[in-house]
C-alpha cells in the first residue's frame, strides 16, 4: 500500500519536471554566461582549460565554499567518531610480501600522478578535486595492502589548514591589490604554458593538498577502529 | 567604505586558521569565535548607515556581476549578519566555560563555521553561491548536533541529515531548471528575465525550492527533523539552531519568493502555510513534559507566524516579520542559554525537575522568565512591538478572511502563554524553598544579562529599528531597485 | 553511437534499480559503483572531461571505498 | 529515434533521480537510504551536465589551435557539477560516520526500530 502512494506521489513529481522540461531542449545552446566564458576566458584569466578557469576564477568564491564544506565533513566525522573509545587491540594480520611491496611501489606512481593531475589544471582536463582524490585513493591503497603503516595525524591536520589558509590569503592579496576578493593578481603568461593563468595554479596546488589530505583523513578514521 | 566580503572572509580565515592556533596552546582556541564575532559585529554596525542609503554591491574577481559571483549588502543582508554576529558572539562567550566534554577544538570551528555559512547565505547575490553556503550551514549543524557521539545526539542527526540532504537536492534540481531557462545563476539576473517565461515553467522550480529550503526553515510537513536535534543538542547548539539556523532557511524562501519569482499570487499559501506550521507547533508544544523539546516546538511555531507575517505581503507586514524574527532570535537563545545551566544542574530535560530553580538559580530563572514574556507578546519586552505589527498588519488588509487569520494567532498566543506559564510556575512556586545558591561562571552571566537588557531595551524603545526595518522590507518588495543595484 | 548511449543508459537504470533491490548492502554497493562508472562514460560522451574525471575518481572509487568501510564496521544483510 | 537523440540523457537522469527517491521513501535501513542518496546526487549531476550539451559539440577546452568557441559546450554547468561531486562525497562520509555511531549504541540501522525520541 504504501509503495503505491509512494509510486503515485513519483509520479505527480515526475510529471511537473518532466512538464517543465518541455521549455528546455537539449543540444541547443541556451546560455548567455557560458558563451561569455568561452569567448572571454582566454584573455581573461589565461587558463585554456575554460572549466578551471570557471571554476577558480569567475566562480572561485564557490570553489571556497566547497573547500570549507569538505572541510567541515573532516571535522564533524572526527569529532563524531573520536569519542570512541580504543577497545583491545586486536592483532594485525601482515599481509603478504608481494602485495605489500607492491602497494609500496605502487604509492609514489600514483602520488605523482595526482601532482601532475593539479599542476596541469589549467591545460588539461583535471585539476585540484580530482587530483586530491587520486592521492587519496593511493594512501587507501597503502592502508590496504601495509596494514600497519598510519598517517601523521599532525602533519594531515597542518597540511590541510596550510592549504585552507593559502586560499583565503591570495584571495585578500587580490582585494589588497585590486579591491577585488580573489582577483587574479598575478601576470597571466602565455596561454597553453604550465607557468600561466596567474593565481589558478596556485590554488589548485593547494586545493590538492587540502582535498587529498582531507579525504586521507576520512579514510583514516574511518579505518581506523575497523581492524 | 567596509568591503562585505570581510564579513565572511575573515570569520572563515579565523575558521581555518584555529588548528594552528590548538598547535600553540589548546587554551586559547575558544576564544577565537568571539573574538571573529566581535569584528563582525562592528563591521556590521558600520555598514547599516551606508546600507540604508544604497545598497552595496561587491563583484568578486573583478568581472561585471552576470559573469562573476556577486555580493549584495542590502540593509536586509546587513540586518541578518547583525543577528547573527550579535547572537553568535553572546552564545560563543557563554561556551567558554559550558563545553567540556568532547572534541572542543573540533565544536569551536564547527559553530563559526555554522555562523560564517549563514553569513554567506544572506549577502550572497548568486543563486548557486546560496546553495553552497546553505550546504555549509547544514551541514555543519548536522555535525554540531552530533559531534558528543551520543546516543540520542546520533540519532537525531541521521535523520536531520537525511531530510535535508532530500531538501538540497530539490534545491539543486531547481537551480538546474532556472538555469536551463534563462542561462545565468544571477539572482538579479534571473529576477529580470522571470516574466518572459510562462507560469506554468515557474511553478515547479518554486515549488521545489519553497520544499527544499523548507527542509531547514522547518515549515509544516517538513519540520519532523527539528524537535529531536534541537532537544539532544548542548545548550549552545540549540540556542544558535534556533536563533539562527532555521532564520536562514526563512530568508532564503522569501528572497526566493519576493525577489526571485516576484510570486505575489503564491502568499496567500505562504499565509495558509504559515498558520497550520504555527498551529501545529504551539499544539504539540503544549503537550510536552521536556522544557527543551517545548521550547524546540515553540521554534515551530514562531516559523509559522513569522512566515504568515512574509506572506501578509505589505511593507508593514513584512517589517513585522522581520521585527519577530529578531524577537524569537533573541528571547529562544535567551530561553535556551538559561535552561542550559538548570538542565546542567538539575540533571533532567522534565518540567518537574526544575523545581525551585527561582532560588537556587535567580538570574537564570529571571532570564528564563523574561524570555518567556517577550516570546509571548508582553509589553515592555520586544516581544510586544514586534506582534503588534503584524496584527496591525493583518487587520489593514481589511478582509474578513485575515480577521480570521488573527484570532488563530492569537489563539496560538494563548496556547503559548500556557505552557510557557506552566515552566515558570514549576521555576517560582514549586518544590522545595531552600536557599542554596549555585555558582555559576560569570562567562554564563554576561550574555544572559546583555540579552536581558537588549530584550527589555528595544521592547520600550522599538523606534531604533524602524528605519533599517522599513528599508529590509523594501528591499523585498521593490525588485526593480534590486535588479537595477546589481546591474546598473 | 545513440544506441550504444541508449544502451548504456539502460544498464545504469538497471544498476540503480538492482541498488535497490539487492538485500545485501556489499552488492548493493556495487550496483551504486556500477550506476556511478556509466555516469563517469556519460560524462565523457557529453563533452566534460573534467567532471567525468571526477566523477570516476571521487564518485566510483573513493565513495565505494568509504561505504565498503562502512558496512564493514556495521552490518552486511539490509 | 529522434526521441531517442533528444531526450535519452534527460531519460538517465530523471531515472536515477526518481530511482534514489524512491529508495529514500520506501527502505528503512540507514545505509540504503544513504545508496539512495548517492544515485540521486548522481542523478542530478547527469541532468546539470547534460543540459549544458551542445550538439557536435567539444569539450571547453582549447587544447589544440582551431577549436571553434560557437561548438563548445557550456562549461558553466560543468564547474557547478564539480562542486557538487565534492559536496555529495561530504555529506556521504558524515552520513556514514552517523551510521556507524548509531550501529554502535543500537545494535541495528533499521530507521524504524530506532525512534527512542517521540513526541
Amino acid at each position: 500500500m504504501k509503495r503505491i502512494i509512494i509510486l503515485i506521489l513519483l509520479a505527480i513529481i515526475a510529471l511537473g519536471i518532466g512538464l517543465s522540461f518541455t521549455k528546455i531542449p537539449f543540444a541547443v545552446p541556451k546560455t548567455k554566461v557560458g558563451s561569455y566564458y568561452i569567448d572571454k576566458g582566454i584573455d581573461q584569466t589565461g587558463a585554456v582549460n575554460i572549466v578551471t578557469s570557471v571554476v577558480l576564477n569567475y566562480r572561485a568564491f564557490d570553489t571556497l565554499g566547497e573547500v570549507t564544506i569538505l572541510f567541515i565533513a573532516a571535522l564533524g566525522l572526527g569529532a563524531i567518531l573520536a569519542t570512541v573509545k580504543k577497545k583491545t587491540k586486536k592483532e594485525i594480520i601482515p599481509s603478504s610480501l608481494i602485495l605489500s611491496t607492491g602497494c609500496k611501489f605502487l604509492f609514489p606512481f600514483i602520488l605523482i600522478f595526482g601532482v601532475y593531475m593539479f599542476l596541469h589544471g589549467h591545460l588539461t582536463p583535471g585539476g585540484g578535486f580530482q587530483g586530491g582524490a587520486i592521492i587519496a585513493s593511493g594512501f587507501l591503497l597503502v592502508y590496504l595492502g601495509c596494514q600497519e603503516r598510519r598517517l601523521n595525524e599532525r602533519a594531515l591536520k597542518a597540511t590541510e589548514t596550510l592549504a585552507g589558509l593559502i586560499f583565503v590569503i591570495i584571495g585578500f592579496l587580490g582585494l589588497a591589490v585590486s579591491g577585488y576578493f580573489l582577483f587574479n593578481f598575478l601576470p597571466k603568461g602565455i596561454p597553453n604554458t604550465l607557468l600561466s593563468a596567474g593565481i589558478i595554479p596556485i590554488i589548485y596546488i593547494a586545493i590538492g593538498f587540502k582535498v587529498g589530505s582531507e579525504l586521507a583523513g576520512i579514510i583514516d578514521a574511518l579505518i581506523e577502529e575497523s581492524e | 567604505m567596509v568591503n562585505p566580503i570581510l564579513l565572511i572572509a575573515v570569520p572563515l580565515a579565523f575558521a581555518f586558521s584555529i588548528p594552528l592556533f590548538g598547535f600553540i596552546s589548546k587554551r586559547i582556541v575558544k576564544f577565537i569565535p568571539p573574538i571573529a564575532m566581535l569584528f563582525n559585529l562592528v563591521i556590521s554596525f558600520t555598514l547599516i548607515p551606508e546600507v540604508i542609503k544604497k545598497p552595496i554591491v561587491v563583484s568578486l574577481g573583478g568581472f561585471p556581476p552576470p559573469f562573476c559571483i556577486n555580493l549584495f549588502a542590502g540593509p536586509t543582508g546587513i540586518l541578518f549578519s547583525c543577528l547573527i554576529a550579535l547572537v553568535g558572539f553572546l552564545v560563543s562567550i557563554y561556551a567558554l566555560d559550558y563545553i567540556k566534554e568532547g572534541a572542543k577544538e573540533k565544536y569551536h570551528m564547527l559553530y563559526l563555521l555554522l555562523l560564517t555559512g549563514a553569513t554567506g547565505v544572506v549577502l550572497t547575490g548568486d543563486i548557486f553561491n546560496l546553495f553552497v553556503f546553505f550546504e555549509i550551514l547544514c551541514i555543519s549543524s548536522y555535525a554540531l548536533v552530533a559531534y558528543l557521539g551520543n546516543k540520542a545526539g546520533v540519532e537525531s542527526a541521521s535523520k536531520y541529515l537525511i531530510q535535508g540532504s532530500l531538501g538540497s537536492a530539490f534545491i539543486l534540481i531547481a537551480i538546474a531548471l532556472l538555469y536551463g531557462q534563462f542561462g545565468t545563476l544571477n539572482m538579479a539576473d534571473i529576477a529580470r528575465n522571470i516574466h518572459s517565461a510562462s507560469p506554468i515553467h515557474l511553478f515547479v522550480p518554486l515549488v521545489l525550492f519553497i520544499t527544499g529550503l523548507g527542509v531547514e526553515a522547518a515549515i509544516f510537513p517538513l519540520n519532523a527533523w527539528l524537535p529531536d536535534a534541537h532537544s539532544s543538542a548542548p545548550a549552545t547548539v540549540s540556542a544558535i539552531l534556533s536563533a539562527i539556523a532555521i532564520k536562514i532557511g526563512i530568508y532564503a524562501i522569501a528572497r526566493v519568493v519576493f525577489t526571485i519569482f516576484g510570486a505575489s499570487n503564491m502568499l496567500l499559501f505562504l499565509v495558509l502555510l504559515g498558520l497550520l506550521t504555527l498551529l501545529v507547533g504551539e499544539l504539540s508544544a503544549f503537550s510536552q513534559n521536556n522544557v527543551k523539546r517545548m521550547l524546540a516546538y515553540s521554534s515551530i511555531g514562531q516559523i509559522g507566524l513569522i512566515l504568515f507575517a512574509f506572506g501578509i505581503g505589505t511593507n508593514y507586514a513584512i517589517a513585522g516579520g522581520l521585527f519577530q524574527l529578531i524577537t524569537h532570535a533573541l528571547s529562544k537563545s535567551l530561553l535556551f542559554l538559561a535552561t542550559g545551566y538548570m538542565i546542567y544542574q538539575a540533571g533532567s530535560m522534565e518540567i518537574s525537575s526544575l523545581e525551585g530553580m527561582g532560588k537556587k538559580m535567580p538570574l537564570f530563572s529571571l532570564g528564563f522568565t523574561i524570555g518567556a514574556f517577550s516570546l509571548i507578546g508582553l509589553p515592555p519586552f520586544i516581544g510586544f512591538p514586534s506582534k503588534f505589527l503584524i496584527v496591525r498588519s493583518a487587520l489593514e488588509r481589511q478582509s474578513s478572511l485575515y480577521t480570521v487569520f488573527i484570532g488563530i494567532v492569537l489563539l496560538g498566543t494563548v496556547i503559548e502563554a500556557a505552557y510557557l506559564f506552566k515552566v515558570i510556575q514549576a521555576l517560582y512556586f514549586k518544590g522545595s524553598m531552600e536557599e542554596t545558591k549555585i555558582e555559576v561562571p560569570i562567562s554564563a552571566l554576561i550574555p544572559v544579562v546583555i540579552l536581558i537588557l537588549l530584550i527589555i531595551g528595544i521592547g520600550v524603545y522599538p523606534q531604533i529599528l524602524t528605519g533599517i526595518l522599513n528599508s529590509s522590507s523594501l528591499e523585498f518588495l521593490d525588485r526593480i531597485k534590486y535588479i537595477q543595484g546589481v546591474l546598473g | 553511437m545513440m544506441i550504444f548511449i541508449a544502451f548504456l543508459v539502460f544498464v545504469m537504470l538497471v544498476a540503480a534499480i538492482y541498488a535497490c533491490i539487492f538485500t545485501d548492502l556489499l552488492n548493493a554497493v556495487i550496483a551504486c559503483c556500477v550506476v556511478s562508472l556509466i555516469a563517469a562514460i556519460l560524462f565523457y560522451f557529453l563533452q566534460a572531461p573534467d567532471v567525468a574525471m571526477a566523477e570516476a575518481s571521487i564518485g566510483a572509487a573513493l565513495v565505494t571505498a568509504i561505504f565498503v568501510i562502512a558496512i564493514r564496521r556495521t552490518k552486511r544483510e539490509e | 529515434m529522434s526521441f531517442l537523440n533528444n531526450y535519452i540523457y534527460y531519460i538517465g537522469a530523471f531515472g536515477l533521480v526518481f530511482v534514489g527517491l524512491y529508495i529514500l521513501l520506501i527502505k528503512h535501513n540507514l545505509i540504503k537510504m544513504i545508496i539512495g542518496l548517492t544515485i540521486m546526487n548522481t542523478g542530478v549531476n547527469l541532468l546539470l551536465v547534460s543540459l549544458g550539451y551542445i550538439k557536435k559539440g567539444t569539450a571547453p577546452i582549447f587544447s589544440k589551435p582551431g577549436l571553434i568557441p560557437n561548438s563548445m559546450v557550456d562549461p558553466t554547468v560543468q564547474a557547478l557539477v564539480l562542486t557538487t561531486i565534492v559536496i555529495g562525497v561530504a555529506v556521504l562520509a558524515m552520513a556514514l560516520s552517523l551510521a556507524i555511531r548509531l550501529y554502535q549504541h543500537y545494535g541495528t540501522l533499521d530507521m524504524r526500530k530506532i525512534k527512542e525520541q517521540r513526541w
